[in-house]
């Protein structure tokens, strides 16, 4: 069965997600992966969405992190500031999904400005909830396509202090060594470790035991695609 | 005591011209009617205030309403960049736009503060970031039992609140529900509110996970039905993903843009 | 994941000797049934947390289950004293009650510190009384931004949290509507926590007011219809006011309270 | 028409309440008056109860604040500690209605102790929202009974520094010199300046002015024993 990269990169990302854990949400590929977790191998993972959303069952895959169906579907629904200081900060939550216009060798992200803060060559949309979920989540994982765009030496700004316990990118799996710095753990079929150093923007070690990761099965591809084309 | 009156009334006795404004609404309630009668009625200056400046403020900042964004995410939920604040702020166009940026925990506990009457919160926020060296809002405090060292911000008062919600009665107490973000937190933040609502009713029946404001913290209501869209409102509407979709390509360039301007001022 | 079992094998496992514990509801939805499952098996040397100690803490504290009690107003409600705190506190009757007072609004701001992860809260409070000088949870702090002193209270966290609710699920997810108090944030501040409900039901519809706990921090759920008793819960009882009065009488004396004792453990 | 000093002060309490203020109630005669108050002159009055109702408008006096009837007739219930942190303590409320064991010549009250507050001869509920009501609200009105051991020289505990505006009595009404010491302004009828100073334990002053309340009208009395016979 063929598959693109990015549908390896969210079935990876998926399959990081043990079952009845708890998981904040971010909207994009972290949504999609929480989501098709949640439809395979992961029935009870409870989505929370920072508008307030707790347990959220959407039946299809929100736009925003405020469309109505997460708040339908959800266990409870309550405000900003409660879903913050109640629910995130007190390290309830057992997994933090994050992504990042950029990502340093420590899995620090930057989501704020490409180039100088106060004359920007791109200002991004910022920070969001990030630095929190980061801090807040008992654990991080960060899911971003591999490039020497996002994978690079030093960060412009720092958005959040990540220290995710796994990446998940196009190209394969990194986790952090002993000293903190990430290394690449497994490759997704197809992938060199020579693409993969590549695409980073600094020297890349690889793990003893790198691995292969295992291809999205049918079943996964299935319900993915089920998701993301209706 | 609450004044029901037309939305244009309404925004002209509630915002003015150099105000500190919040338009709430985290992507659903978003008072867009509200925000585009104050591109019509010239406000110029405004400090605008709003953890996810998406659509409605990229509208008023290339409308040329803004003079400074306090803000934690800035962009079209689902879909991009806003063009018109990364116009602003990369060129200066319309005009320069001074930015206070934060994260959602610390301008959420911002206006916690600020409904709080206290002149601070404090939360375990943006350690280890960037965002305190380009913020004055970010400062350390220990805690006098434990002595841990936390993150204080200072309460974010308001000028003037402007939200949207499904109904008020007649006496200008407000019902909203569904997703109530930081709406109550807004309204009491501020020392002039405007809520503009879908219908107004005689009786407003209870709903689950509804939010109440009552009347004697609104100053304003007016009837706009619909005017939250493209935003939405649970149980009146959904929210048109194919607008914010379309914004992208209006927001690109001046000249489009220039055009959805001339046709809201029409 | 919650643990759906009987009220004494609940109440076994959440509350232990030496326990910081709390038996939250506010006037409504106290969890009785459970104290008085506490009473039977025969817990020592409990802290008491509670913001209003009324009769259920005058029947834990006059079967010797407690050693200390924190809290912000002791009386029996619309009737007068609590005559077992009375005795405690005034002749160590059974045993010496050492007491930690505050106020209502620095208690509920312990409980929104722990429940938020905080080892404090700020507010504006006990200014200009004798509290500060009788207690170590009320301590000045200064704001970063202002310097305005302000009051810092420590967060309560407890080792047990009981309340009683209206209805769970099959899943353990709680729901509770009428006057909610400080419930949700005394559950959030708790190890261990367990909720009696009414009835278990199979979904959990909306209903206007409602709080939703869902399973994943309540540790154990007891069916207990009627275990607010004299207390109530909105929807399926009224408060036993007569009860109430009654109690006057009961506690007023040691032998009277001592039959009560003696039937309850039965 | 006969009416007794308890309905007296009452109604005198009620009559201290504008119509369309915001009003915090505590339970007991406090209660009684501001309900008396939105049955007669003050319809518009709102009263917020601290379990959490905003403008509760009972049918019949609650035993409790936390009476059913407070909840189901309200405009809004919110937590205990947004009643405390949104709603009391930013000022918003117009009115708090305390009452007292003790109280001393500037208004401060005590409800916690009489005797030493180690060994206490009387131990007494506490302070509950009282010390928060005294300084969250933007006037306090007292109302207590008169006699020389509640008006006393010296508290023997400050539950809360209450600086009230009016104090109602069975006795009168006294209000605060620009000293800020309790000076008796109106007499009930009936009562006399030496009845006053006989049941205050300070040298009671006596306003140049002092007055004579108007007694209950029929009206009121009506109301309020239709409220307090139900």
């Amino acid at each position: 069965m063929n598959y693109s990269a990015d549908e390896m990169m969210t079935v990876a990302a998926a399959r990081a997600l043990r079952d009845r854990a708890v998981c904040f949400v971010g909207i994009g590929i972290p949504s999609t992966a929480a989501n098709l977790a949640r439809r395979t191998h992961a029935p009870g993972l409870v989505l929370i969405y920072e508008s307030g959303c707790i347990g959220a069952k959407p039946t299809s895959l929100p736009l925003s992190i405020g469309d109505g169906e997460l708040a339908s579907s959800a266990d409870a629904v309550v405000s900003v500031p409660e879903i913050f200081n109640y629910w995130l900060q007190p390290g309830r939550v057992d997994v933090g999904f994050l992504s990042a216009a950029q990502l340093d060798r420590r899995g620090n992200i930057n989501t704020t400005v490409i180039g100088p803060y106060a004359s920007p060559e791109v200002r991004l949309p910022g920070a969001g909830g990030a630095p929190e979920i980061a801090s807040g989540c008992r654990s991080v994982v960060v899911v971003v396509r591999q490039s020497l765009k996002t994978f690079v030496d030093g960060l412009d700004f720092v958005t959040s202090a990540a220290a995710p316990r796994m990446v998940i990118t196009d190209l394969g799996v990194l986790e952090p060594s002993p000293s903190g710095e990430l290394v690449m753990t497994s490759l997704h079929p197809g992938v060199s470790a020579a693409d993969a150093r590549a695409a980073t923007g600094w020297d890349l070690a690889m793990a003893d035991d790198l691995g292969v990761t295992s291809p999205p099965s049918p079943h996964e591809l299935d319900v993915l695609r089920s998701l993301t084309h209706r | 005591m609450t004044v029901i009156t037309s939305l244009p009334d309404a925004v002209a006795l509630v915002v003015q011209d150099g105000d500190t404004v919040a338009f709430e609404g985290f992507t659903h309630l978003i008072p867009f009617a509200a925000g585009h009668e104050v591109i019509r009625q010239g406000r110029r200056d405004l400090t605008l205030v709003r953890m996810t400046p998406d659509v409605i403020y990229d509208q008023l900042i290339g409308a040329g309403c803004a003079r400074r964004l306090v803000f934690s995410w800035g962009g079209n939920p689902g879909v991009g960049s806003l063009h018109r604040f990364r116009d602003a702020v990369q060129h200066g166009w319309p005009a320069p736009l001074e930015i206070e940026e934060n994260s959602h925990a610390v301008m959420a506990n911002r206006y916690v503060a600020a409904a709080s009457g206290l002149p601070f919160a404090v939360l375990r926020g943006a350690v280890g970031t960037d965002l305190p060296a380009h913020s004055d809002s970010i400062r350390p405090i220990t805690c006098p039992f434990t002595g841990e060292e936390l993150t204080a911000v200072p309460a974010l008062r308001l000028d003037a609140a402007v939200v949207h919600a499904q109904r008020a009665d007649r006496e200008g107490n407000v019902q909203l529900w569904g997703i109530t973000g930081v709406q109550k937190e807004a309204v009491l933040s501020a020392t002039r509110s405007l809520v503009t609502v879908e219908e107004i009713v005689p009786v407003l029946e209870p709903v689950p996970g509804a939010v109440v404001l009552p009347s004697w913290v609104v100053d304003c209501v007016a009837l706009a039905p619909g005017g939250a869209h493209p935003s939405y409102a649970d149980g009146y509407s959904v929210r048109d993903n194919a607008f914010y979709q379309e914004w992208d390509a209006i927001s690109r360039d001046r000249a489009t843009f220039g055009e959805w301007l001339r046709e809201l001022q029409r």
